[in-house]
């Protein structure tokens, strides 16, 4: 069981290494559209810094989005989907490994990056790392809830745009109380303490039932 | 054989018997929501002064806002139904509520709309209801998406079963954040049910349109599923054997079709 | 070891390919499905993986339900399909180890370039597959045959873009799996000379009657 | 009677709520009659076919 | 020539849009995106305002980019790039053919469903306006340079990725100058003209060279 | 009507698949390219099409270098890759149509319904090609071929996936467009009785020295 998680997870980063375009492709639109907004709205520090919150997360959300329509497609095109559905393991870990993957090639990049964003918003030290602390916990459910949209949408016309319509709309929780969570930290002597705890809460939730219904969904899509 | 007879017969006895309620239910919509309309637009005329008049949106509005919710708690059933005993007749059921659903959802924002433009002076703004209802309509439409992207019937069905069922599971969740977005200042989420400020004479209008809205729901969902039922079994030798197909028997198809404009 | 398919109807959309189809394969018997483009032998041979699921009848591996065997049966299965699901990306040597991880098996570095270097890959066995022509493609997805150890192959159309020597090679192959206790069930279109087991052969031929497959046991 | 549908100078959002309503309501069965009729349509059209390459 | 055009036009739209409902799909994507924003950082009406203009090109960005991925790499995995080369007529008409398909399918949408947006974020009349004619000239640009990034980095490996950051960064002058026409428009008595004649000297650019480019690039990816 | 190719020499990475290679190839003939997997037989195809730049070395058709006839050259050519070239989420009418269209001809509804009648694929016309077999996509990309106006087809490997109907019938297509003073220049690894018309083939085989390439015409 856990050599078909290793092997799986090994894979897909060796993939994404050696052909590279994904993780930029992710990282460059995060910029872009963290670097969009100060130019449009102009430099009151104020308003950016209310802004900020929100900024980081929808660009978390759009960038993970991107690279969800070929999480499954590529495996499915070249046959390699079928071994791993044949591989005599848990398919749910088999597509653990998968989702893990995804997020460290877009989730955990967004993760290192956001303190530029900072730096563009003028946010306090402590904000940025409160940012960087919930974007950890709250992007895997990025992730994990995209696996199931990718999954249900596998080899269809319009991948990219299907996938996201499905899931976008489900991201809002982690999106409203991620956002949450940054602008409560600029506010002195608020605790951020429920904002975490309900975001911990969908990630273990999600990284529970997620890779599960994932894989049976996997299995509805490849008949 | 045994398990099949449930699976492939199903769909044979409903069609016949949907075909006979369906007439039943455009009755009892039409007469419940004009009976509703009369009694709000003409019963109510000492309670809403001028300045009020566009209160009467609230027939329709509430009755449509209920009903898209209703609808989907009404699809997600059929949709589990379906996973847990791979009935066929559940997923044509599921899929035939979701348009009705949507069709709604819609009625619902757009008379919201037109409410807030006269009573906040803005068709649109971010309060939480609206937003929640406008995720309920990207729900449905992601619903009805995905099944017109697949053309394999087997998997659509089953794929969209459980799309709806994720849904459940994350919709609450939605409202809550949505409705909520501070979690420290949610002790008591839940504002107190509008009814019950509603005067008892306009209640008494909304319900029965309400109820009016739900017969329609009943009647249109029937008709599409019967449609459903025609495309996915035209092969099969009842279909082909149903007077409104056969093809000697003209006059057959001709009282068929005065049934159809008559309903 | 057996493997018993038990009254099995399949259908696509609306058309049925077959129904009541039953047959039993045993050790050291080689099975070829034979018929027209389009009859059904690429979705027979999904639905014994367990990859599609039957309208009705089933699947039994040693007297037991494949659906209730689950990883069990699996363990026991090597299939081969249409697609050589090898990453471009990756060189032979990489794609084969992540196969063989895959199927549960642990190989040393040497015993995976053997198996290349047996399959006719010396000297490729680093490069992206992407860079390999299409027979070299196939040969690295038969390379997983030469190590598996499991003891049901469902090929389908093996000899497919092979060229003359790897053809004999891979009959070699299978002649051996055979003769080792194992089972095996392909399809080919090409007139290839299979083992010198017991050779069972159905036919889906549309041709033959609306059930659609006639059972027949040849032995050479 | 004008000062009914007017509604105190809300008459126009009240008939275009009611409108979109109703119009919506009306279009969705009609739709479906309309697709019923094609589809039965085109199930006799192939049962027809089917029917004359029997014969021959 | 043109009967190759038409041929590649009609079928990539025909790929695209199946059924009449995808076309609801994408307009609902956009919808879905438009939404997320205020959900995420707030619903202030000055601060919708002001974002608007960075909204609306992130989700044309957005949607361009999800679909560029695909744009020549279906074709290319499926072997009808082959036969799309082949074909006795101009390599950069069929190229121009499948962007203004790609811009159809991306840029259109977007300039459609603008005042939608118009609605949600509480704009003037005059800046919707100002917003779609400007979404109208400046979203090709984006279909175009994408469309050059995609083709080099369909067959090269890693180095394709690094000439398409080449590229990807000349997209920031057509948001940065698309945002500014709509944010000016805002502003009594400032003329957007400059804005306006940037952006389509850029369009203009790229509609001209662009496809000269990509197939040049293709011919290389297809060796 | 004629290809000439002179002094060919491709190179894939560092190393040499084939140099001074000449052949000519005039109406009513079929050249049969033999080689083992991987000696670069799709490679002198693609070459020959202009889809690879050889390192040195011209094609020339009609006495004409290709890189310089550019369309005009393409207009003659009917290329099918290993690859089928159809869009899985079109019909096959809908494939078929696009593609001939793309080779600059025009065909009726009719005729096009025809051709995947005479290939058969006769009441799979208007399914998703996604849904068909293995060997149906390949028929689809095969009317392309009955419809063909072009002087000169390169097939690679066209048997592929086909059953014992389909090759037959391809066999007789490619007899008749010979006869009709076409050309043809294919890759098969599987033996198949070709035309009846005069053929040449050239073998490619590693083994055969560095220069890698002996030209043997036979009739037949
Ligand atoms: C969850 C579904 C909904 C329900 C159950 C619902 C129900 C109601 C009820 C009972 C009222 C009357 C409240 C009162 O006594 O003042 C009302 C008012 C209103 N609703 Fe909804 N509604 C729903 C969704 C919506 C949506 C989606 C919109 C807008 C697009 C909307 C816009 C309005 C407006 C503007 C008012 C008037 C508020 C006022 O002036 O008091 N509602 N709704
Ligand atoms: N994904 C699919 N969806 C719907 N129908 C399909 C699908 N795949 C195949 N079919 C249909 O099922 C039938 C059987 O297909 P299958 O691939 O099993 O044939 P096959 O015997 O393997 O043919 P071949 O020799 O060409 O490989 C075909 O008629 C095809 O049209
Ligand atoms: N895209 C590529 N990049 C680099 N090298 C390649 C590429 N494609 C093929 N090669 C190499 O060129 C050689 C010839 O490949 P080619 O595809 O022409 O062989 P082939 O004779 O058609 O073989 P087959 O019978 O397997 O189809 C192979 O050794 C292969 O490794
Ligand atoms: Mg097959
Ligand atoms: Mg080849």
């Amino acid at each position: 069981m856990t050599s078909a998680f290793g092997t799986i997870l090994k894979r897909d980063l060796l993939l994404a290494l050696r052909r590279r375009s994904e993780i930029f492709t992710v990282l460059f639109f995060f910029i872009v559209v963290i670097s969009l907004f100060p130019l449009g709205v102009g430099t009151e520090e104020k308003i950016l810094q209310q802004m900020a919150p929100g900024v980081v997360w929808i660009a978390a959300l759009l960038a993970s989005t991107l690279a969800l329509d070929r999480l499954f497609s590529a495996d499915y095109e070249d046959g390699t989907l079928e071994k791993i559905v044949l591989s005599p393991s848990s398919l749910s870990m088999s597509v653990f490994a998968k989702i893990l993957a995804h997020w460290l090639l877009t989730g955990l990049p967004l993760v290192l990056i956001s303190p530029l964003l900072g730096l563009f918003y003028h946010l306090p030290m402590d904000s940025i790392f409160v940012m960087m602390f919930v974007l950890f916990i709250g992007t895997p459910v990025l992730s994990m809830l995209g696996a199931i949209a990718a999954a249900l949408t596998l080899g269809l016309r319009g991948g990219g745009v299907l996938v996201s319509l499905l899931v976008l709309p489900l991201y809002i929780p982690v999106l409203v109380y991620g956002a949450g969570a940054i602008s409560t930290s600029m506010i002195t002597g608020v605790s951020i303490e429920p904002y975490v705890l309900l975001l911990l809460a969908f990630s273990l939730l999600s990284i529970v039932f997620s890779p599960w219904v994932t894989a049976a969904a996997l299995k509805i899509s490849l008949e | 054989m045994k398990i099949n007879w449930f699976k492939y017969s199903a769909p044979m006895s409903f069609y016949p018997l949907a075909g006979k309620l369906i007439p039943l239910f455009w009755i009892a919509a039409i007469m419940l929501i004009l009976g509703g309309l009369y009694w709000g637009f003409f019963k109510t005329a000492d309670i809403l002064n001028d300045q009020k008049q566009y209160y009467r949106i609230i027939y329709v509005h509430v009755a449509s806002a209920w009903m898209a919710m209703w609808l989907y708690a009404v699809m997600v059933f059929w949709a589990m139904l379906g996973l847990i005993f791979n009935t066929r007749l559940s997923y044509m059921l599921a899929s035939a509520t979701a348009v009705t659903g949507t069709v709604m959802t819609i009625i619902a924002l757009a008379t919201g709309a037109i409410w807030g433009k006269t009573s906040w002076g803005t068709y649109w703004d971010w309060d939480p209801k609206l937003t929640t209802f406008l995720i309920l309509l990207f729900v449905y439409i992601g619903y009805i998406a995905l099944q017109s992207a697949i053309d394999d019937v087997r998997r659509s069905d089953k794929a969209s079963a459980l799309l709806a069922l994720v849904g459940l599971a994350l919709v609450p969740i939605i409202y809550y954040a949505v409705n909520c977005p501070d979690p420290t200042q949610c002790a008591s989420l839940h504002q107190e049910s509008s009814l019950k400020r509603v005067e008892s004479n306009i209640l008494i209008g909304m319900l029965v349109t309400t109820l009016g809205f739900w017969m329609y729901s009943f009647a249109t969902t029937l008709m599409r599923a019967r449609i459903i039922v025609l495309e996915r079994e035209r092969s099969t030798t009842w279909v082909s054997n149903l007077p409104e197909i056969s093809l000697a028997e003209t006059s057959n198809s001709k009282i068929e079709a005065r049934t159809e404009t008559r309903s | 070891m057996s493997l018993e398919v038990i009254k099995l109807q399949c259908q696509r959309g609306e058309k049925e390919l077959f129904s009541e189809l039953s047959f039993a394969l045993r050790s050291k018997q080689l099975m070829r499905i034979e018929g027209q483009n389009g009859t059904g032998k690429t979705t027979l041979l999904r639905t014994l993986c367990g990859l599609y699921q039957p309208e009705a009848g089933e699947v039994h591996w040693n007297g037991k339900s494949i659906k209730k065997l689950g990883e069990e049966y699996l363990k026991d299965l090597f299939y081969l399909g249409h697609h050589n699901a090898i990453k471009a990306d990756l060189s032979a040597l990489e794609n084969l180890q992540i196969n063989t991880a895959l199927a549960g098996e642990t190989y040393s570095e040497d015993d995976l370039l053997q198996a290349l270097d047996d399959i006719g890959l010396f000297g490729s066995e680093y490069k992206p597959t992407a860079h390999l022509s299409q027979g070299q493609k196939r040969r690295v997805a038969l390379a997983g045959l030469l190590l598996s150890k499991a003891k049901l192959w469902v090929l389908d159309e093996p000899f497919v873009a092979l060229d003359g020597f790897a053809v004999k090679l891979l009959q070699e192959v299978i002649a051996k799996h055979i003769e080792n206790e194992g089972m095996a069930i392909l399809t080919t279109h090409q007139e290839v000379p299979l083992t010198n087991g017991e050779i069972l052969s159905i036919s889906l031929d549309l041709n033959s009657s609306s059930t659609g497959n006639e059972s027949t046991s040849s032995d050479d | 009677m004008t000062e009914f549908f007017s509604m105190g100078g809300f008459g126009i959002f009240i008939w275009s709520a009611m409108g979109i309503a109703l119009a919506l309501m009306i279009l969705e069965p009609v739709s479906l009659i309309m697709k019923r009729r094609s589809v039965i349509k085109q199930i006799k059209r192939t049962k027809r076919l089917d029917a004359r390459r029997k014969q021959n």
